[in-house]
């Protein structure tokens, strides 16, 4: 459902910053649906790919060889994402605060001795910095979603509203984060992440009770449409391309 | 014009203790043949410098050849974590691993500063993050037209800087294709440089995508058939995904991953 | 995806008066077509900005299209001086053109910032010339890593870059090779882009060497075959040496370059 | 002979940066006689040409189809010019001062109104600050060697020893200025201009007479070997490559 909500977010003729695992996965499935033009931009340089089948790594040569073009690594962050040529970016989250704010570096100790030391920022924070605007997905539980970030590794809204403004930041920011319990989005106002769509079956409780703050309910909060019977196809022929479905 | 070397010469002349060495590879064409070689001459206080500190990096600082790490991303991708680089961040093992943490898009900048011969770079990145709050290697500039504030980040200029690509002639001219990566701009960027081949030709085709480094920009290069194994060679091999999940369960624990480096890297010896 | 459109169209509404130009190709692929064109059409009070203006912005000064250029080397390449650029600036005719003076260096990492997003860049150049005097537009930047000083150029963001290129399809994909310039830096740094192609294809093959610009950024393309004569487009046409001889006799007075003009540009009209 | 000087001051296995013209006839000649592991670099983004014919343009086909890469014009200035990878740069002056400072940009008049508009600064103040050593390539008349040049549009010595360096500028300077008459070379210690070959049947005094300043001839002045035979021979077949013979 989170892959098939993600998917949803993506319109027709849009170019798209992706990284692998879920947000490829989502990218494509979106690609075999309901937009076919929309243009995959992975990290490694390949602008436009048109994978038949999902790649493990960004960098997989079935990427290169379907993509309109390949370029270096330094010309796709600065020629493609850095000016604000990229409509939607990805990201994932190790944690997320209600400012959308993302860690993927360290959790826990301290920066020099954490308890767990994560990847770290990758393309992320110009990701973050410079897309038309992000979509986040992450699992919702009380680990992932903070009350504050340990490490901010990607700003989202900063402390508020004004502050992407104030750093200069010349992308949107988070439109919408994705969870495996449904869907949240900034308020207007005050820039909170603010809970608007459950999926099927989910209970605000549930949402709210696996979230670190106290957190916001849309007044007109509603349910997701169930996965179409079109999307499960096209995600099912999607995942039967994995190699040997032993993917993590 | 570039000498032509086995890989044992190769990093036996051109990869010393204490260097800051560059093995670069997008996902794609990592120099997995030589980041091994490296191991087996048992090469010490290595400041390794790689946007994507993946499986090849895990497999150095377990290894011991590492005192300190430059990079923007180090997990197993599409898998997961590095354990080996956890481990030595976490409890220091098998010694002590100091870490400078920068973005892709900063990484790649440092290395198109030093292929420019410019001290520095600038781009729109951390902004905001708490990255620059752990290294000096990042700072604010401010643009002498405009008045706006940007981020500099100095140079990389590796001592040596070792990449894997499919074809060299006998010059040693080097031709590489599919994802390249930021492959140019480190060897461009380094002191020395080695490049480990697929096979060295005495002509070869143009090929649509290609990058070709000229022979006299290139310090050596090595013929090593499937150096860049569990990564791939465009044309020649495609990705060992297999390893790279396996990779999760042998670099899990120490005495498993010390295992697999005796017999994989110590007993198989150096490449013929 | 780009727009397909006829050269008339594609000028009529991407080009228009007061407007900085950037026609770029060097030396290969120049935009003649496009550029005659503009003519044709009458704009007034552009500033055109190119690497080097050579016989197409002679045509184009000549003509009184210009108020100002941004360049960095004026000549007929090859053969000598560029007699309408040299009776603009030296005699104000047909008008006065303001000139903004840099190096290939300089304007080749203008273009580069334009293209990245950032308002200025970073060069050792200009140093100890007399370049800077002249401009407001090359300023001193300190490293704020080691101190040096360097030099500093601000972003080119022409309101449109006209380009021409061998191929397109028919999304607006458009595919280049051999000597591609700055093309690609000239195409993103601008708000609006034109791209002419000898050719629109179904499908492409990859050639080596190839700069492939997506659709999705490139604003408007028109087949207009031979589009780059007196250059040429590698794979279609050959240089017409003879021609850029022979401009030295046509544009050295104003009457036969006028003559010249009349029956080659305004007899001749657009391209079907 | 100015050709065939220039030719022989190049080295083989030398990376060239070669400006259209007298130098690009030199520098084929020395790749077709005593360097035929010269790298001739050209500004179009041709790394390593190996013309079979002289080229009118820097932007000839033949460059490209020969060329061992061809790259953006942004890279060959920044990947390959600035960082001082190039041994040997050629220029050429309209004006040349005697610590070889060179003007292509205005003469007489001021900046704003001048009596000649010369094409302007090119690739050449880079090649004049990047390249290992240049070597200018000039007729010697009392137009062009002034004792002062109008505009400084590329950096010799500047104003004498210590210049170059207090500017920042980490290539060597002009080794050697070639002339219709014969070689100049700077005075190790003054940096001056100083006459240490004349070409057959040249006279000191015909080169003093024009130089527009008091040229200072070095002590053991020899005269240049004329042109062997096989540098002739070479010569006129590249010539011969020269579509029809018109050229300017």
């Amino acid at each position: 459902m989170m892959t098939v909500a993600a998917a949803r977010q993506l319109r027709d003729g849009a170019a798209c910053f992706v990284g692998i695992g879920l947000p490829s996965t989502a990218a494509n499935l979106a690609r075999a649906t309901h937009a076919p033009n929309l243009v995959l931009i992975y990290e490694s340089g390949c602008l436009g790919a048109k994978p038949d089948r999902l790649p493990l790594s960004i960098g997989d040569g079935i990427l290169a060889d379907t993509a309109d073009a390949v370029v270096s690594v330094p010309e796709v962050f600065n020629y493609w994402l850095q000016p604000g040529r990229i409509d939607v970016g990805f990201l994932g989250a190790a944690q997320l605060d209600r400012y959308g704010n993302i860690n993927t570096t360290v959790v826990g100790g301290d920066y020099d001795a954490p308890t767990v030391r994560l990847p770290g920022a990758g393309g992320a924070p110009e990701i973050a910095a410079s897309c038309g605007e992000v979509v986040v997905i992450v699992r919702q539980d009380l680990r992932t979603f903070t009350e504050r970030v340990d490490f901010v590794t990607s700003v989202g809204y900063g402390t508020g509203p004004g502050d992407r403004e104030r750093l200069g930041l010349r992308g949107g920011g988070p439109r919408v984060v994705i969870t495996d319990l449904g869907v949240l989005e900034p308020d207007p106002v005050t820039c909170e992440l603010t809970l608007t769509h459950l999926h099927p079956g989910v209970t605000r409780e549930q949402a709210r009770a696996a979230t670190g703050w106290d957190l916001a309910v849309a007044d007109g909060l509603a349910t997701g449409a169930p996965p179409t019977a079109r999307e499960l196809a096209a995600l099912r022929a999607l995942e039967a391309t994995k190699s040997d479905g032993r993917r993590p | 014009m570039a000498k032509l070397v086995s890989l044992t010469d190769g990093v036996a002349h051109l990869v010393r203790d204490g260097d800051v060495v560059a093995l670069e590879g997008f996902t794609h064409l990592i120099p997995f043949a030589a980041g091994h070689e490296i191991i087996r001459q048992g090469r010490q206080d290595l400041t390794l410098v790689r946007m994507t500190p993946d499986v090849i990096y895990d497999q150095l600082i377990g290894a011991g050849c590492a005192r300190r790490l430059v990079f923007s991303w180090g997990g197993n991708p599409g898998v997961g974590s590095l354990h080996r680089f956890r481990d030595a961040v976490q409890h220091a093992w098998p010694r002590p691993l100091e870490l400078e943490e920068h973005s892709h898009a900063g990484m790649a900048n440092r290395y198109v500063a030093g292929a420019s011969g410019l001290p520095f770079a600038v781009l729109r990145g951390y902004t905001g993050t708490d990255l620059p709050g752990h290294t000096t290697n990042i700072r604010p500039i401010t643009c002498p037209f405009t008045g706006e504030t940007l981020t500099a980040v100095p140079a990389l200029r590796p001592d040596v800087t070792v990449v894997h690509a499919q074809r060299a002639d006998r010059n040693g001219n080097v031709q590489m294709w599919g994802i390249t990566g930021v492959q140019k701009e480190a060897v461009l960027a380094a002191h020395r440089s080695l490049v480990t081949v697929e096979e060295i030709v005495d002509e070869w085709e143009p090929v649509p995508g290609q990058v070709v480094l000229p022979g006299w920009a290139v310090t050596a290069v090595a013929e090593v058939p499937g150096g860049a194994h569990p990564s791939y060679a465009h044309g020649y091999s495609v990705r060992d995904n297999d390893f790279y999940r396996d990779w999760d369960a042998v670099s899990r624990h120490r005495d498993t991953f010390r295992a697999w480096v005796d017999e994989h890297v110590h007993k198989a010896g150096a490449p013929a």
